[in-house]
């Protein structure tokens, strides 16, 4: 099996290039994916490969966009659509949330919607309030819908391909800090299970949940703290609905101590549902100290890089809370 | 379906329009059965409604039958529609039976969504309904979306969007009506313009007399009609279809109709008059084609009579077998919100 | 002081109509609140009496109609928008979440934005998936807004007269189950603090926080388990951003159990929140049991009375894990 | 100001254009100025982009000046403005001092908006300018609302709705503008069409070729105009003034214009030709209104000369002002969420 290395962006590229060259359902839609290849570059050239009745370059309307999008997967066809910022679902909640995450249920499971929305989300761009957000938990709140965040060009490729093959509504959050980060890519279709977390590092001392970008940073602190003789165990999240609980459950029954990382603004941010599923878990009884959240601060993401940085947790920040956690000063 | 052999010169000749010589005796006499059908089972919800057997809330169309029928009578089952809260005549128009949809409103099993959905979602996708929407506007990319994927698939069939006067004012039909423009998508925007969005009334909510009028920020044709008029209605149709069928795009109707019940049942209709309300029962769609039929020869009085006992007797079928239906059981609560089998 | 008997739309009435009287800049906006009165008949006649310049009908636009109002209000207005459902703020999220909440900030402190936007919500009423939502835990996770859900016509008049004074955007949550019930309501002009809490029943055994129509159903089961000598303190949230940790932790302290009754989805639902809260507080050392969350069941709203009955927390559910939650019977 | 001693009377006399004839030299010199300063300081802010001094992302105007000013150069302190993220011009031709801009662009404690906002959230509501919107569309009810505060208090005050001919395709555009059309307020709503939305033409993203046509749908007067003269965009804002100003309502102004640049510096301007892109240039609004001037006998030569060396020192001056200026301390992240004092 061929592997190559591939940035985040190319391999959600070939993703997307594999499942239209296999299924002549799958076609794309949003702002500026065409010849101008989308805002972060991710659909690149695919429209001279596909063609514009394939790769469409829509109105700006997100609203109609996305709910023409709902529309078609429900008819029978299996559309991809991107957001160029994540920020601008806030114009099509309606459709997503309404409709798309209802329309089986309230249809009493005689339909379905399979459709994939694509959501670069995140702040570090210095594209300030309404171009940084980190949205993911909105949508983890709500029935009907599955919601994935990939961490590296492997899980971002195999997530996608799992998204398109999902009959159900998937909205996969890329990060957009994550798209020219490089990592091995299998050549093959495969498919990332939606709704399993996954060990990114094994340690004893404590757990660490995290996702996206909070996973690299994570794995730094890790290893800065490995030098202290701290071994942390770092879980990459992955899926945000449905929430893996059972391997993070395993893992703090080990390691009897849990922080969760994540850049989301921390109250009601999914680092409050990893630890409200833990406190009321088996694994409660397990715990050594209290959970520890480190999510994004309470405000709107500020433009000066300086604002910017201490807005969302970094490495430091990370390093001396997990020590803080193991060592127990609290 | 056969030829009416009752059919007279007179509609079926050359001077004939073209809704009386495009379809036969059957297809008339079936449309109007259709219409009674709405009528009856709208009157024996509303009461089911008031007697405490449906809960909930529920919208009549009492007033509007020669819209849906008028609009549905030529669809088959691949041309989608999308429906509204006040839906139930679409879904009929379209096809579906009344044994299910009273089932739906009773909340059993046998309804059309399992009794998951209720009035304002009743569906019937087997039927090309993909249901009334609770969502004001709601349908309308919904109706863009079944046509994109109609013109992928490179088939003749058509999308049609019902809304109301209330949801011309939604930015939903404003991104739709432009897509749909653009990409020449096969969708007919059908706008019921009952005068009222809930308590509102057109001249209030609305910029503009017509909802017509917006048709030509979109490239398309915009026409009025008597909605009341289910020759009309449909005749506007058979235009909307061809232009879709060719590729030419979308057409926005407005049919000009009336509600002559209250929005909902918390209605107290304190925004319209006694008058108004009578003066459009004066203009009754129902009684109004059955006296044109008749009047052409294409049914007797006698045929009227049994098409209406005939009506009669199916909507107290459907309700016996409706309240005869399954409750669905709490532990079903989680069925059907993902598809069996994928990860959830 | 004159006390009477209201009910909580009443008391809405009330607060909306003596902002008007003393605040010529106050406004209301929205569907069907002039002449039809409201579809919960809250502005009832106040048309009448402010005339249509201040009750102001909308057109079917959400998007448009909140637009307007928070232009209004950094215009220099006071407006009050009522979304007929707060499920139809999914079309408005843009300009809840993206203008009004953080124009402030994005703009350096030089503008405030003094809007309230009513949203009736909740299950209960036979309207379905798309008319029952409970959405508040989506604005909790919001800087720049506040959010509140009062469960007492007293506490309904007091939140709304804050919520107008407040220069910042305030969501008021209304349960629509909650319109007709009757209480004590004060005549003069009062406000409920935003941000504060209240315990509405003293207890020892375990502390319970449920907010609007979940802290009656507590009390119920909290009288019910009197009965079997359990003592259950029941806190009413009232305040969801800001949320008032130091009276749960508090109150946590001394019974050493919690359990978070709410109507919205369990997951990223309000519950998760002061759970994790909690669990991350001094409060985690005193804890003796797992803490508890009772939300809404992980599914679209039901039509089904049958169904939609079980997909909230009813009083015998609460009343049975309440006393597990005691007896330690995990 | 006074009136100029130059004015020759092929402008001001009987046949003179409105815009001449209603605007002193004085005001004409100011409305150069300002264009001048647009143009040079998004020069100088896309260099400074280039070194790396300012982060984020950028959108530049370059080729658009005369809409901004045209529109902006009568309109006082009380009128309002929203903007949108190309807003530079527009925040200049309300009145905004290019130092406290090039401060906000740096992330400065001195900038517009104490470096929170950057060049997308630029604002100056002290002159009325409700600021530049990362969201397109996003001001569009923001300016309708600040109309209806406007109609509230009873003044002569007009709000301003700049927009994109991609924005005109949002939801929030139909909403506001049949709003607007119902409530008859005082808002102005100016497109301006430069041609794309980031990549994708008007042809490929709107049904109809004029955005204005659309004004008919709202009961608005809706008129073209050409963005790149000065004179043709204020005179129709002169038009929509006191139509607004006496309570008839929204007017929508669509000005041709055309950006020389990229959308943002990510473009490769992939969807357009080098000489569609020369074609604009030779266009320039502003070499075209300093020839006006002159050819008018409203300016010398050297007056021109002057401008433009005043226009520099105030941008070198404003840049070093703004390089000097205090950066935010890591403390104060969370200062002006909500107002002091209130609870948070
Ligand atoms: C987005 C949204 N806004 C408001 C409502 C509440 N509502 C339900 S029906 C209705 C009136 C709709 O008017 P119209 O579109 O003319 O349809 P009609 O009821 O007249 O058939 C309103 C306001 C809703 N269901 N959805
Ligand atoms: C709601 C929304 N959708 C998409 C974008 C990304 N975006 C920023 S500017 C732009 C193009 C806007 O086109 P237009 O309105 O014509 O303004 P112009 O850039 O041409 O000045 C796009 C797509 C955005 N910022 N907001
Ligand atoms: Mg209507
Ligand atoms: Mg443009």
């Amino acid at each position: 099996m061929s592997v190559r290395e591939l940035s985040f962006a190319q391999a959600i590229q070939e993703a997307l290039a594999q499942a239209m060259e296999v299924d002549p359902r799958v076609f794309l839609m949003g702002e500026d994916i065409g010849v101008y290849g989308g805002a972060f570059q991710v659909t690149g050239d695919l429209v001279h490969r596909f063609g514009e009745d394939r790769v469409m370059d829509t109105p700006i309307s997100e609203l109609g966009g996305a709910g023409v999008a709902v529309g078609a997967a429900i008819a029978g066809s299996r559309p991809v659509y991107e957001f160029q910022f994540s920020d601008f679902s806030t114009l099509a909640m309606e459709q997503i949330v309404n409709q798309a995450a209802k329309m089986r249920y309230m249809l009493g499971g005689k339909v379905s919607v399979p459709i994939v929305f694509r959501m670069p989300c995140g702040s570090g761009t210095g594209a300030a309030a309404q171009h940084s957000q980190s949205l993911e938990a909105w949508f983890g709140h709500v029935p009907g819908l599955k919601v994935v965040e990939p961490s590296t060009p492997e899980d971002a490729k195999g997530l996608i391909l799992a998204a398109i093959d999902d009959p159900d509504p998937v909205l996969v959050f890329e990060h957009k800090l994550l798209y020219k980060i490089k990592g091995n890519v299998p050549e093959i279709m495969y498919r990332t299970p939606i709704g399993k977390a996954v060990v990114r590092r094994n340690g004893k001392d404590a757990t660490v949940v995290a996702s996206a970008i909070m996973v690299h940073k994570a794995l730094e602190a890790a290893e800065a703290l490995a030098k202290e003789g701290i071994d942390i165990e770092v879980i990459d999240l992955r899926s945000i609905r449905p929430i893996d609980g059972a391997t993070i459950i395993e893992s703090v029954k080990k390691t009897t101590r849990l922080a969760c990382i994540y850049e989301g603004v921390k109250t009601l941010g999914i680092g409050a549902e990893i630890s409200a599923m833990i406190a009321e878990s088996e694994a409660f009884d397990y715990l050594d100290a209290p959970i520890m959240r480190l999510g994004g601060a309470e405000t709107p993401i500020p433009y000066s890089p300086i604002l910017e940085k201490v807005a969302v947790p970094q490495v430091d920040g990370i390093t001396d809370a997990l020590r803080n956690l193991v060592k127990g000063g609290f | 379906m056969p030829a009416s052999p009752k059919t007279t010169s007179s509609i079926k000749g050359p001077n004939a329009r073209p809704f009386y010589a495009k379809h036969n005796a059957e297809q008339l006499k079936e449309a109007l059965r259709r219409m009674w059908l709405i009528r009856r089972f709208e009157e024996m919800a509303e009461d089911s409604y008031v007697r405490g057997l449906t809960h909930g809330t529920m919208h009549l169309s009492i007033g509007q039958e020669a819209t849906a029928i008028g609009v549905c009578m030529d669809l088959t089952d691949k041309d989608y529609i999308t429906s509204t809260h006040r839906g139930h005549g679409h879904c009929i128009g379209k096809g579906a039976e009344v044994r299910y949809m009273f089932a739906e409103f009773f909340g059993k099993e046998e309804g059309y969504c399992r009794g998951r959905g209720g009035s304002m979602h009743i569906a019937d996708p087997a039927t090309g309904n993909l249901g009334a929407n609770g969502i004001v506007g709601g349908g309308l990319p919904l109706a863009t979306g079944a046509a994109l994927a109609i013109k992928q698939r490179k088939t003749k069939d058509v999308a049609v969007c019902f809304f109301g006067d209330g949801a011309n004012n939604e930015g939903a039909f404003h991104e739709s009506l432009n897509i749909a423009g653009v990409w020449k998508l096969p969708v007919i925007y059908v706008c019921e313009n009952n005068q009222y969005g809930m308590s509102v009334s057109t001249a209030r909510s609305t910029a503009v007399k017509d909802v017509a009028t917006r048709a030509a920020g979109y490239d398309m044709p915009g026409v009025v009609v008597d909605g009341n008029s289910i020759a009309d209605v449909n005749e506007a149709m058979m235009a909307a279809m061809e232009r879709a069928r060719k590729g030419q795009g979308p057409t926005l109707i407005e049919c000009k109709t009336y509600r002559t019940k209250g929005h909902s049942r918390s209605d107290r209709n304190r925004y319209r008059s006694k008058d108004e309300i009578e003066d459009w029962k004066q203009r009754d769609p129902i009684p109004a084609f059955e006296y044109d039929l008749q009047a052409h020869g294409v049914m007797t009085a006698a045929e009227a009579k049994a098409i209406r006992a005939g009506v009669e007797k199916e909507i107290e079928e459907a309700f016996a077998f409706a309240q005869a239906g399954t409750n669905p059981t709490p532990d079903s609560l989680l069925r059907d919100i993902y598809t069996a089998g994928s990860a959830a």
